[in-house]
């Protein structure tokens, strides 16, 4: 038995690699989106495909995001299951009418006879120096739509096994994609890359017993490292991936919050009306007489993403995150 | 070497040559609605077609009666009417194969009674008990679409998927004049024609978007028009005209079929009656317009080419009236029994598996309608 | 002096004497919809505007949604004030890119060169019988837009007072109109119309000590009408009518709930995602110690909007919100 | 009475009129993209015209070159070039008068800058310190609109606006061939065309939207042919021939200007750089296709006109690219220089006022601020 070697990976390439995959393993898989054939999508998560699958398959479309989903719609219809690429998150928009009046109803509609099983893969928010409506985090306008399932990785082998498993689901994913863990690299085993357990899973990335820093997608990473650096005031955190925020991981989350009995909810989305919100309000439902302090929110401001420049004071980061754990009431406990 | 230091050595090379990518001659519309009744090309239509048609017609016109008065005893929720436009509504029907599929909007639940689904199905929407009342697949049906053009992108990914699986399989998709100026319509279009997709659109000119003028909608010599800027054909018909109708949307799901592509198709016609049964027309056209079109009624039109070839008589008619009646008396008769609702159904399909917080509601409602079950048998 | 008699008005004629009295007072106010000119709009909110300003002020617009945003935008630029109607909630949503990338950020990316006072009037919510896509509540994605205020009335004055307000606003306002109320009536003086208080304030409508109900737009009166069943079982039920979901008048709120020290947020729109969490949060995080309970919840399930025999058991009605009033551990206090 | 009771009495009345509404005909694009320079038109064009384009030429690809050099020192975030096709650039821009409006796409700063705003607030977005650098009111400049064509619809506003309140302004708005596909291209087109505004559409046709070729893009014999479905002229024009984009653009702003209603005008020209400095052009085409066009460039057109005509001389020649170096010279050196932020306008803009929250989040950043402040002093 000979052992593979696991080489560093980035996100890019495994979720090149969860696409090439599940188009190998199942012919109804098409992908489709701007620029996503010739040229292998303008962060390259599609490169090769068109070349080894065919223009069919992988398919350059015409520059309109609501035909690209609108037509996915219906190829869905006929039993093919795409993959639709969305150039970037604020480049969702036009597709919007498609997806909350038909990608996310049709399934209800029609009594379970015509799901859609449609993953719509969308790089989102910021990080990257992108000028305006290129760092959009738009997970709550996708949380707030039901019959939307909306998944997003934080590490490498999550990529693979997320995408896998949404491209799998019989219902409509929005995948969403940090874009700045587009080049993040992890030790990960392409040969021997793992499923992950269906969606709704959230997982602890770090245990600990002071508080719990609930995350995902582009802030995981943030969150362990405020994790570490939190060992030098004290505290021992720990951190939940959600790694899908629909379906949402109760289970997990409050078996944390009731642990350690204090939590802050950390994500790049504006704070208003942003995930944090409902994550506060159900934890808080469900483990009121478990927690020591409120729940905290870090978020990003409530305004307009802000341009290259500015975008480091916008995000949350490892000292807003201590700043919010300081201010979980640790006097009043002792 | 920058562009301007080559000057020396310019020689200046002829301009990369331009040419159309279609010959936009072939894409224009007939100048003038293609009529088949009481014209010449009349002599050469199928009679069996023609009696077909006809039959399908008066049952339409009673089937519209029908609905609207359903509206009247509360057994539907509303409905949007199309009096006057029967003709197209069973032409695309009937246009299609076994194995095609309808994209119908809002206002087609008889195109898709025509095409064979259960009217009460049909009608489900608009009674009010669920959304989509009848399987798509069981007729090759989607579902009714209420925002307007959305469905024109579903028809054009489905004709592609079967396409690319190498199906015999056309797709027909219905839309207004009013919806010709979504965007969806634009990029469905756009795509059909790209991709050369087996699609027909029909577009049902009735003159009106609820209360909006064709004046107001568009500027273009015709809807059709529209065809010649995707690269595809348009055709202009008369739209109360059920020959023509037929005949044209034949024609270009003939072409879609042998992989020619997708064609635009605008039908002129008139909506007679109001909107729905909750708008009130005269506030924004007056009778003499409408009285205008009921001279040019489908099947005024149909009757009389019927009657004047001797293709029908008296008994014919009577007996194609008669047909509408059992049918509009077995469809009241269905329309008035109470559907049966199960609130958990709301629950139920929105997932493939439900979410555990859809569990959690669900178990909620159930608890509430115990509860409401013992307080009204205790 | 004569004194004027007080005639029950509906909350359709105030909002159509606030389009002609804001017409009226300044020729840039311009109202633009699908079928708003010689119909007066499906609701007949804007009956009689077009005779009276004429077509190029209450204009029939062609039948695209982004269009009508889009050159609303483009008329704003030019120092106009639209009104823009559109038909249904559903029906709002060809126009988000529109809305999102363009009018809520317009005055932001221009620093402050270009703002857009524009108003959207969205008929929203159930409670008619409406077929599907007629009875959303979109009022979630709305509040995740940093740039846009978000505002819908639950009174018949507010209605007019609110509206004026909206339109006088500099900046762009997603003025929801509950569907359900057009019809609600209220002695209301429209010779003595009164402005309301800059947008921006939430209303006591009961008070009351046991707990405060949070609500806003259709589901007030639900509230108030719980409020009173609830004297039954012994609760003094306060009720707060936000009247503006953007600003969010935090004070009021609070106020009230550290008063009462518990709270329920009543509202159609799905729980998961919507307005309810941020609500709930806020509060929590504002007023940890003085809840005697988490604050709960009673909102839409999260499924799409039922179709009309079965929208009875989707509305937050006065026995499920009783039920939470309930819920909010009453024996723990003692 | 049913229509059909009323057969006994049923005289079979002529269908009502139809007619196009616009006639089609002058609606057709040319068949061949206008040209002016190398023709015999080309002597009816006024020397000074020609004498402006070119220097705005020159320096307009002068200012692509730097701008693009500026993204290898970092100073730009991101530059989308529009070497190649300077002439629509220049010529948009000078086809408008003071008060007229126009409204550019993401490429489109060059455009930005011939209209007479600075340079360095035309890069702003690029460069990332802010997102629109410049007033709009100043220089009648709509901000660069990244999603692409939603800024048509604006423009058709703007213009609707203008002409509504009886002002003499005409606005020019830009987009790309890849943009043609949207939704909002074909609402914007369409509103305009309802209502007469006072607009001109240019498309950029410049082969490429990103990676994807116009032949994925569209099936339509050209994209002018578009204009035909909305009712409004539709021209075409080589796009690389400076005086020709200018001559109809300018046709078209005086159709405008004189109430003539809306253009559509297909300027055909080839992006000769990548799509961005990010952008490697070399994945999806080959460079023979890039060398042709660089025989079709526009300042050799024009150039060549200007020499084989006597309007300029070697001289000229170098004075005009003496002109361009001193213009990027000085844009280099102020581009050069760290542009002062100011994190507090992360909430400034937002509202008109802050909203409570707003005013609590600026709170917060000042202290951290502050804080980091006090740090690095301490
Ligand atoms: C996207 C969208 N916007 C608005 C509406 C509301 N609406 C329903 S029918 C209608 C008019 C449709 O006119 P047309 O397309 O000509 O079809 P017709 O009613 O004449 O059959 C409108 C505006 C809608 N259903 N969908
Ligand atoms: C709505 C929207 N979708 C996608 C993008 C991403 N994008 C930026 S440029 C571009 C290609 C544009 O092509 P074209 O319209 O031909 O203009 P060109 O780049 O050639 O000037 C794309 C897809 C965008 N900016 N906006
Ligand atoms: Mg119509
Ligand atoms: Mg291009």
């Amino acid at each position: 038995m000979t052992t593979v070697a696991v080489k560093p990976a980035t996100m890019a390439q495994a979720l090149t690699r969860a696409l090439r995959d599940a188009m190998a393993a199942d012919p109804a898989v098409h992908v489709m989106g701007e620029d996503v054939g010739t040229l292998g999508g303008v962060f390259r998560i599609t490169d090769g495909l068109a070349e080894e699958f065919g223009e069919d398959r992988c398919t350059d479309t015409p520059l309109a995001e609501a035909g690209i989903l609108g037509t996915a719609v219906g190829m869905a219809m006929y039993g093919l299951r795409p993959v639709v690429e969305m150039q970037f998150d604020a480049f969702a928009y036009p597709a919007f009418e498609q997806l909350v009046s038909h990608v996310a109803k049709m399934r209800n509609r029609t009594r379970g006879k015509m799901p859609l099983p449609i993953t719509i893969r969308v790089p989102y928010g910021g990080g990257i120096g992108g000028v305006e409506h290129h760092s959009d985090s738009s997970e709550a306008y996708y949380m707030a739509t039901p019959g939307l399932h909306v998944v997003t990785p934080a590490t490498v082998a999550d990529a693979y096994g997320l995408l896998r498993a949404s491209i799998a689901s019989d219902d409509p994913v929005v995948f969403l994609e940090p874009k700045r863990l587009y080049w993040s690299k992890d030790s990960w085993n392409p040969d021997e890359p793992t499923q992950v357990e269906p969606i709704g899973r959230a997982v602890v990335r770090r245990t600990g017993r002071s508080a719990t820093l609930i995350t995902y997608g582009p802030s995981v990473q943030v969150c362990l490292e405020a994790a570490e650096a939190a060992r030098a005031e004290g505290w021992d955190l720990e951190v939940v991936d959600l790694r899908s925020l629909v379906p949402f991981d109760d289970e997990t989350v409050c078996a944390s919050v009731r642990r350690t009995g204090r939590a802050v909810v950390v994500h790049e989305s504006g704070g208003f009306g942003g995930p944090g919100g409902e994550i506060a309000a159900r934890i808080t439902e469900r483990c009121f007489h478990h927690l020591e302090a409120p729940v905290l929110r870090v978020a990003g401001f409530d305004v307009p993403y802000p341009p290259p420049m500015l975008e480091r004071h916008h995000l949350p980061g490892v000292d807003r995150i201590l700043d919010a754990v300081a201010r979980l009431q640790w006097e009043a406990e002792s | 070497m920058t562009v301007m230091e080559q000057r020396g050595a310019y020689k200046p090379a002829p301009p990369p040559a331009w040419q159309p990518r279609t010959d936009p001659a072939p894409l224009l519309p007939d100048t003038e609605p293609h009529r088949v009744l009481g014209t010449e090309a009349a002599a050469k239509a199928d009679p069996a077609l023609l009696r077909t048609l006809y039959t399908q017609l008066v049952r339409g016109r009673r089937y519209n009666a029908q609905a609207t008065a359903l509206t009247k005893q509360g057994r539907l929720a509303v409905y949007p009417s199309s009096t006057g436009q029967e003709a197209c509504e069973v032409a695309a029907a009937l246009a299609l194969k076994e194995q095609d599929w309808l994209f119908p909007s809002y206002r087609d639940t008889l195109a898709v009674v025509a095409r064979g689904v259960d009217p009460v199905e049909a009608l489900t929407l608009l009674r009010g008990d669920w959304h989509t009342g009848y399987d798509p697949y069981e007729h090759r049906v989607a579902p009714l679409s209420t925002p307007l053009a959305t469905q024109l992108p579903h028809a054009v990914g489905l004709a592609h998927a079967a396409r690319l699986k190498g199906d015999d399989v056309v797709a027909l998709a219905m839309v207004g004049d009013g919806g010709t100026s979504e965007g969806d319509f634009h990029e469905a279009l756009n795509f059909a024609a790209v991709w050369q997709a087996p699609v027909v659109f029909l577009v049902q000119n009735n003159g009106f978007a609820i209360s909006v003028p064709l004046a107001k909608q568009t500027a273009a010599p015709s809807l059709a028009h529209k065809a010649v800027g995707y690269g595809m054909p348009g055709r202009l018909v008369d739209g109360n005209d059920a020959a023509a109708v037929h005949e044209v949307l034949s024609d270009a799901v003939r072409r879609a079929r042998a992989g020619g592509g997708p064609t635009l198709v605008e039908a002129i016609t008139y909506r007679v009656d109001a909107h729905t049964n909750a708008d009130d027309a005269t506030r924004y056209r007056g009778s003499a317009e409408v009285d205008a079109w009921r001279d040019h009624d489908p099947i005024l039109l149909l009757e009389r080419e019927l009657t004047e070839r001797g293709l029908i008589d008296d008994a014919g008619i009577a007996a194609a009236r008669e047909e509408a009646e059992t049918f509009a008396a077995g469809l009241r008769e269905r329309m008035n029994q109470d559907p049966v609702l199960d609130p958990m159904d709301l629950f139920t399909h929105v997932y493939a598996e439900p979410t555990p917080q859809l569990r959690e509601q669900r178990d909620q409602l159930r608890a509430e309608l115990e509860a409401e079950q013992e307080g009204t048998q205790g």
